[in-house]
């Protein structure tokens, strides 16, 4: 109680400064001045939408207290929600941007190409203004994601580590007890990729599920990783360049192809409802395409027990494929980004940083079961009971982002692209190979490992 | 004897091209009015609680669209494109059907070739052109450019139109004292009215079903139904009975016209039915 | 062959477009079927091609029932009125189409095509396209095509119709000499009476899908059995005046509107047996009616002198009735000039008004 | 309102909406579709010209996908418009055959998807042929115990060419049956009489009849079938790895999907020119001023 009053304290004593920056202080204007502001919020699906009321919450506490202090300065801030996938929710941003209609706050998958393009300013500003009050208790490695240039251009505002989800029942059904389940599958990580498939074939071939494994349908964090657990090395981080692995991406779409031989991947990646929907019903022994929130999806919309995610799921991190890797875990996300067009940049700052308290975070995780983004938000009484978040909280510490590039997403377009086309038998693994070499042509600074 | 195996044979194979897309016209009916079907064809439970977005807001996140401002924009957007189409196509009609100028034969064979070229090629340069213009993503901008895709052949369904009026008609009202504009005006579109409202309805409808020029100039900023079915399919966050229902709602309005006004559009040339899209 | 129709009919839903034909067609016979458009006359055709089936009724070609039989195995030919000359062959692939469709040897197409074209005179023409043609060259091929399957039967429907005044006399008397010398049996539909009548042996008119009177040319004009044939039949046509029966001192007497006639003595008595009601049409033909200056018979005056160049129309008004004769240009006469006229009584014709039928035949 | 100018030249009157609205969304485009063709164009809006290299990368297969769009295409091509003709003559003349009720529903059920919004066609062939036991076909399959068949990894082409080939047999086929009804009927009569089965009479009287609205309807879909790409993006997208994707679709793609503008344009540029050249080629055949009445009024 006693921290949330100095935290109201810090707040006070912040907006008159910040209103002071502001050339429009109270004292000479008796007509209410209202601040318009426009954000444009995508999902995951229904269930991010709290990342969209938190920014609305957000205004109302800032014009609670604006009030208090009797100020006549409000803001007023429109929310949309969209529950577009990413890709066409960006292409949809850089339309609305070109036809002037382009909000103040969006939330985009972060890509350098808005910080190059000009779409999106840079807020180190507001970070270094406002670390002590709210951002301390950012886990570090969430701020590198949206690095560029030497300038954080995004807050985040959600996490989601991807790994790999398992069906335990489907395991015991195969015979095997839950020690030695653990001990095949232990939670760290620390088995192979292999292993999985190897389980996932048996499963297949009992008939117990309709599919072995399944990855995403489109590209994504989950995809990178993938790559990574198969020793590929798509960007180098000294140079800053994108590297094209041939020994390593032919590994990996090889691998695919048996896969598919073996009936343990289907050779059409399904939509993610089935992904989704056949997981939760048992169809699925292994999804790739999930991570740690995703059962908070599930639970809401495919009818996830309670009892079901406590004694039949499984949860690890992404095991290697190939020696010499470690289990990892990736993320990516769309953090609050404020645009060029925006007329009042510290106000849309304001906004972000007050929807990224540790309440607001708190708020976000209890409903997306997704880990906080912030430390203190486990304090929050939303969660502090909250067993399953608890636990997988821990997890966001090691988890890695995705290279910061603005090439990277194309590749990794080519690359899914590709790999669609191995599974569906259209094209070699080599050919597949040989595609992004030819991509890596058109690439300035692209790097390449030969055979 | 042989005859009538004969008469089953071209029942039986015209049948079997037929039976795909019955499945398929079924299945889709069935899907838009009940819970979920079964066997492909056969529905599960009966009812109209796919068309609950007539009342509600779109399940579409927070974004609470309702289906009658995208309904709206539709019928704005196909209404413009009729009504452009039906006013350039029955001035030039009239000229080329009645007016004696040079180039006329280079004109009505510039409209053919223009007509082949579907304009889907020209995409990219429209897109850069509304956009330096101004029109980009608004609706009037964007229905122009639809419009005038089907105006090259509503010249040619015009023409035909006029061509039908005896030419004693227009000798008589040129000796009454008639201008051309007069004649126009006041003698060729009461008798052609049938012909104007195919026009319209033509332009209309092209413009309802549209969905590349919809999707690639209006896109996300002002949805139509086109574009928001098939956002709605791209982003999987309703089920399959309601898209179909969707679609269903999406395609009566003109059904309903083309059965209603049949022998009207049927008195315009054949072709008026355009190639793919 | 033998072509018996027993009993046709053929209906198209609630329209009876035959109905209950009885015809006897003799081997090598060329008839005509005659009636105003509609009657029926070329759904009989095409029925007894075979393109319609009979509602009811049978057709019997000499002693078989082809009812069921398809009509590419009728052995028929047939030379439609727009001649059906496919536009995209030439005259030769025309004529043998029936041959080419049989698998006959090109050879022997080649040979039976010039020995029709000769036959009709078109052996010049086998390299054209129909469009190329005049519509008698375009007749011909037409009946070289139905001729060239050695058909057992002919039909034609108003071959003759879309052709000039001139090409048609002779196209008539060709069609005549051809189908004597082929002796075909020849089923002719037209509308023209002066073509059926001066082409066929015999001639079956029709009305309403009704048979009216199937007998020779002669027949026909003379002695026709109803009001329909007798006012159907002759041009300029018949006069057809409402009259009643009256008798008196033993006497019968027609009477009309103004009119008087004495019938002679044969004529009253055929009419006393056959009449039930008083209503009578009396008919006669404009040939049969003199008229003379000379103040003999029936007042009347002038109304119109239509010259016809052999003969002269005129059309005669005594009290209301109107009546046209045939004068010889040599009898003057001028609109509103009274004369007198008498008719030939031998001549005359009685119809039952009702229904329709003649009186004087048995 | 100008009345003496209107009665200089009256047809300028009524002509200018039309040329004005058609040189600003035809000729200006042209032009324009060849000037980005020269540029890098992306999402930034720059225009900086880079000379040949956009047709170069095209030309010396610099772009390793260019072969395969190229065999798409042809193939797409080679498969829908038979389908197309070929389907529409069948099924004109079988419905020709039928009686009255049976033609007229075959001829709905071949005649819908033209009245068919293309997103709902693109979405009915997308979810009857979906690769899991949702779809329609698939579902049909499993309820008699069959495996389920993906249908998009092994005839995605197919089914592309079936759903663009049914939507150009519901155009055909009316053209078709509308000739056939007109043939004159004495034609088929006199056809029967000689003693030709169905199927010649189709083939020796019926298909040489309907030589120009055969020919009509394979110039207007082979313009067609290369130059529209919607139903194909709808369905399939182009995938699964451009299994579909053909030259049309590949250049929006290009520019609208992966913002190379510039290049797209020189992707079009090749269509604009194949259209100009198939066009003159088309109309010199079919001579157009046979087509063009003159008007019989001179004012």
């Amino acid at each position: 109680m006693c921290k949330k009053l100095t935290m109201i304290g810090f707040l006070v004593v912040l907006i008159s400064l910040f209103i002071s920056t502001v050339p429009v202080i109270g004292v000479t204007i008796e007509s209410e001045k209202v601040y318009e502001l426009t954000a444009n919020i995508i999902g995951p699906g229904p269930i991010g939408t709290k990342k969209a009321e938190n920014i609305e919450s957000a205004a109302e506490e800032i014009n609670k207290m604006l009030e208090s202090m009797g100020s006549p300065v409000r803001v007023k801030v429109s929310v949309k929600f969209s529950t577009l996938k990413w890709g066409p929710f960006a292409d949809k941003f850089y339309m609305d941007f070109r036809a002037g209609k382009a909000p103040d706050i969006v939330n985009l998958r972060w890509d350098p190409k808005l910080a190059d393009g000009k779409f999106i300013i840079p807020l180190d500003k507001y970070i270094a203004m406002w670390w002590d009050l709210d951002f301390y208790d950012f886990y570090s490695n969430l701020w590198k994601g949206v690095t560029w240039k030497n300038n954080i251009w995004g807050i985040p505002n959600d996490i989601c580590p991807a790994g790999v989800w398992y069906r335990k029942d489907v395991l015991r059904k195969l015979g095997y007890n839950d020690e030695e389940i653990l001990k095949m599958l232990p939670s760290d990580g620390k088995t192979t990729l292999n292993k999985l498939a190897e389980l996932a074939k048996k499963a297949v071939d009992a008939g117990l599920v309709e599919y072995g494994i399944l990855h995403r349908p489109s590209k994504g964090a989950g995809f990178y990783a993938t790559l990574l657990e198969f020793g590929v090395k798509c960007y180098d981080t000294l140079t800053g360049n994108l590297v094209i692995d041939e020994p390593a991406l032919l590994k990996f779409y090889k691998w695919h192809a048996d896969m598919v031989k073996e009936g343990v991947i289907p050779p059409e990646p399904p939509s993610w409802k089935t992904i989704h929907a056949t997981f939760v019903e048992g169809k699925t022994f292994c999804t790739l395409a999930s991570h740690v929130g995703t059962p908070g999806e599930w639970k809401k919309k495919y009818g996830l027990t309670d009892k079901a995610l406590e004694n039949d799921l499984g949860f690890l991190p992404f095991p290697p494929a190939v020696r010499g890797i470690e289990p990892t875990s990736v993320h990516e996300f769309a953090p609050y980004l404020i645009t060029t067009k925006c007329k009042h940049p510290d106000i849309a700052a304001l906004l972000i940083m007050f929807a990224t308290s540790p309440h607001a975070c708190a708020i976000h995780s209890a409903y997306t079961l997704r880990p906080p983004y912030r430390g203190s938000a486990l304090e929050d009484p939303l969660i502090k009971d909250n067993e399953y978040i608890q636990k997988t909280a821990p997890s966001v510490r090691t988890v890695q982002p995705v290279p910061v590039h603005p090439n990277f997403w194309d590749y990794m377009t080519r690359a899914f692209n590709a790999l669609k086309g191995v599974e569906a038998g259209i094209i070699t693994p080599t050919q597949a190979v040989d595609d992004l070499k030819s991509f890596g042509t058109t690439i300035p600074h692209m790097e390449f490992i030969k055979k | 004897m042989k005859k009538v195996l004969g008469k089953w044979t071209i029942y039986i194979s015209l049948s079997l091209i037929a039976i795909p897309f019955l499945v398929m016209y079924i299945a889709f009916f069935m899907q838009a009015f009940s819970k979920g079907i079964t066997l492909g064809v056969i529905p599960q439970k009966f009812g109209f609680s796919n068309f609950s977005f007539l009342w509600n807001p779109i399940p579409w996140g927070l974004e609470r669209t309702s289906i009658w401002g995208i309904f709206l924009n539709t019928v704005l957007f196909a209404s413009i494109s009729g009504f452009v189409v039906t006013i350039v196509c029955t001035l030039a009609g009239y000229a080329l059907s009645r007016l004696e100028f040079r180039g006329k034969v280079f004109f009505l064979s510039l409209q053919l070739m223009l007509h082949a070229i579907t304009g889907q090629i020209l995409l990219i340069a429209i897109f850069f052109l509304l956009f330096y213009t101004k029109l980009l993503y608004k609706i009037p901008g964007v229905a122009l450019a639809r419009a005038s895709l089907e105006i090259p052949l509503g010249i040619w369904m015009a023409k035909g139109f006029f061509d039908t009026v005896p030419w004693d008609v227009e000798r008589a009202a040129i000796m009454d004292g008639c201008t051309r504009f007069q004649v126009w005006y006041m003698i060729f579109l009461p008798i052609i009215k049938p012909g104007i409202g195919a026009l319209f309805i033509w332009g209309f409808l092209f413009a309802w079903h549209d969905f590349i020029y919809v999707y690639t100039l209006l896109s996300g900023t002002v949805p139509l139904l086109s574009t928001m079915l098939q956002g709605l399919l791209a982003t999987e966050v309703v089920d399959y009975g309601v898209i179909a229902a969707l679609s269903f709602f999406y395609m009566l309005p003109p059904l309903i016209l083309f059965v209603f006004l049949q022998k009207v559009l049927m008195k315009a040339p054949i072709m008026g039915g355009k190639g793919i899209a | 062959m033998k072509v018996i129709l027993k009993d046709l009919s053929k209906h198209f839903g609630n329209v009876k477009a035959v109905n209950n034909l009885n015809l006897e067609i003799n081997d090598g016979e060329f008839i005509a079927l005659l009636g105003p458009s509609g009657c029926g006359k070329t759904t009989t055709l095409l029925t007894v091609a075979g393109l319609y089936k009979p509602t009811r009724g049978y057709i019997y070609f000499n002693d078989r029932i082809v009812n069921e039989v398809s009509p590419k195995d009728r052995k028929i030919g047939m030379v439609f009125q727009s001649y059906a000359l496919y536009p995209h062959m030439t005259v030769f692939d025309n004529i043998t189409f029936p041959l080419k469709l049989k698998k006959t040897p090109r050879e022997d197409r080649k040979r039976k095509a010039l020995d029709v074209a000769r036959l009709v005179h078109i052996e010049g023409l086998l390299n054209r396209k129909p469009a190329q043609l005049s519509g008698g060259q375009q007749q011909r091929v037409a009946l070289c095509r139905a001729l060239i399957k050695e058909p057992e039967i002919l039909l034609l429907d108003e071959p003759l119709s879309n052709l000039d005044a001139k090409l048609r006399a002779a196209m008539r008397s060709e069609l005549k000499r051809l189908q004597k010398d082929l002796s075909i049996t020849t089923i002719f539909v037209t509308h023209d009476q002066v073509e059926a009548m001066t082409m066929a042996d015999r001639v079956a008119v029709m009305n309403e899908g009704v048979l009216q009177q199937f007998s020779n040319p002669d027949e026909l004009y003379n002695y026709p059995k109803s009001l329909f044939v007798a006012g159907f039949i002759g041009s300029p046509s018949i006069n057809l005046i409402d009259v009643s029966l009256a008798r008196s001192n033993g006497k019968f007497f027609l009477k009309g509107k103004g009119v008087q006639i004495e019938l002679p003595r044969e004529i009253s008595s055929r009419v006393e047996s056959n009449s039930l009601s008083p209503q009578l049409v009396f008919g006669i033909r404009p040939e049969h009616i003199t008229v003379n200056q000379k103040k003999e018979g029936i007042k009347a005056e002038v109304y119109v002198v239509e010259p016809l160049g052999r003969e002269n129309l005129v059309t005669i008004k005594t009290s209301d009735i109107s009546l046209k004769v045939l004068t010889s240009p040599t009898l003057k006469i001028g609109p509103e000039e009274k004369v007198w006229i008498d008719f030939n009584l031998d001549k005359i014709m009685l119809f039952d008004k009702e229904t329709g039928r003649s009186l004087l035949l048995r | 309102m100008a009345k003496g100018w209107l009665k200089i030249r009256p047809h300028w009157f009524f002509l200018s909406p039309g040329v004005l609205l058609i040189s600003f969304f035809y000729f200006i485009p042209v032009v324009l579709v060849f000037v980005i063709a020269f540029t890098n164009m992306d999402q930034a809006f720059n225009w900086r010209f880079v000379g040949l290299a956009n047709f170069s990368r095209l030309f010396t297969l610099r772009d390793p996908l260019i072969p395969r769009i190229i065999k798409n295409t042809i193939v797409y091509i080679v498969g829908a418009l038979p389908l197309t003709i070929i389907g529409a003559l069948l099924i004109s003349l079988l419905t020709m055959r039928v009686n009255r009720t049976a033609s007229l529903f075959f001829r709905a059920v071949f005649f819908l998807p033209r009245l068919i919004p293309p997103v709902v066609w693109g979405f009915l062939w997308m979810w009857s042929f979906e690769g899991t036991r949702y779809g329609v076909f698939n579902s049909i399959l499993g309820s008699f115990g069959l495996p389920i068949i993906h249908w998009f990894i092994k005839f995605p082409m197919l089914i592309v060419i079936f759903a663009n080939g049914f939507l150009g047999i519901s155009l055909a086929m009316l053209i078709f049956t509308s000739a056939i009804a007109s043939i004159p009927r004495d034609y088929l009569w006199a056809a029967e009489i000689d003693g030709a089965s169905f199927w010649q009479t189709s083939r020796f009287v019926i298909i040489p009849l309907l030589r120009w609205p055969i020919m009509t309807m394979t110039a207007w879909h082979l313009m067609s079938f290369i130059n529209s790409y919607v139903y194909i993006f709808l369905i399939t997208g182009g995938g699964p790895y451009h299994a579909t994707e053909v030259w049309a679709l590949y250049g929006y793609n290009t520019a609208f999907k992966n913002y190379q503008y510039g290049y797209g344009s020189s992707i079009m540029v090749v269509l604009v020119v194949i259209n100009v050249l198939l066009l003159i080629t088309l109309l010199r055949s079919f001579g157009m001023k046979k087509m063009i009445e003159r008007s019989r009024i001179e004012a």
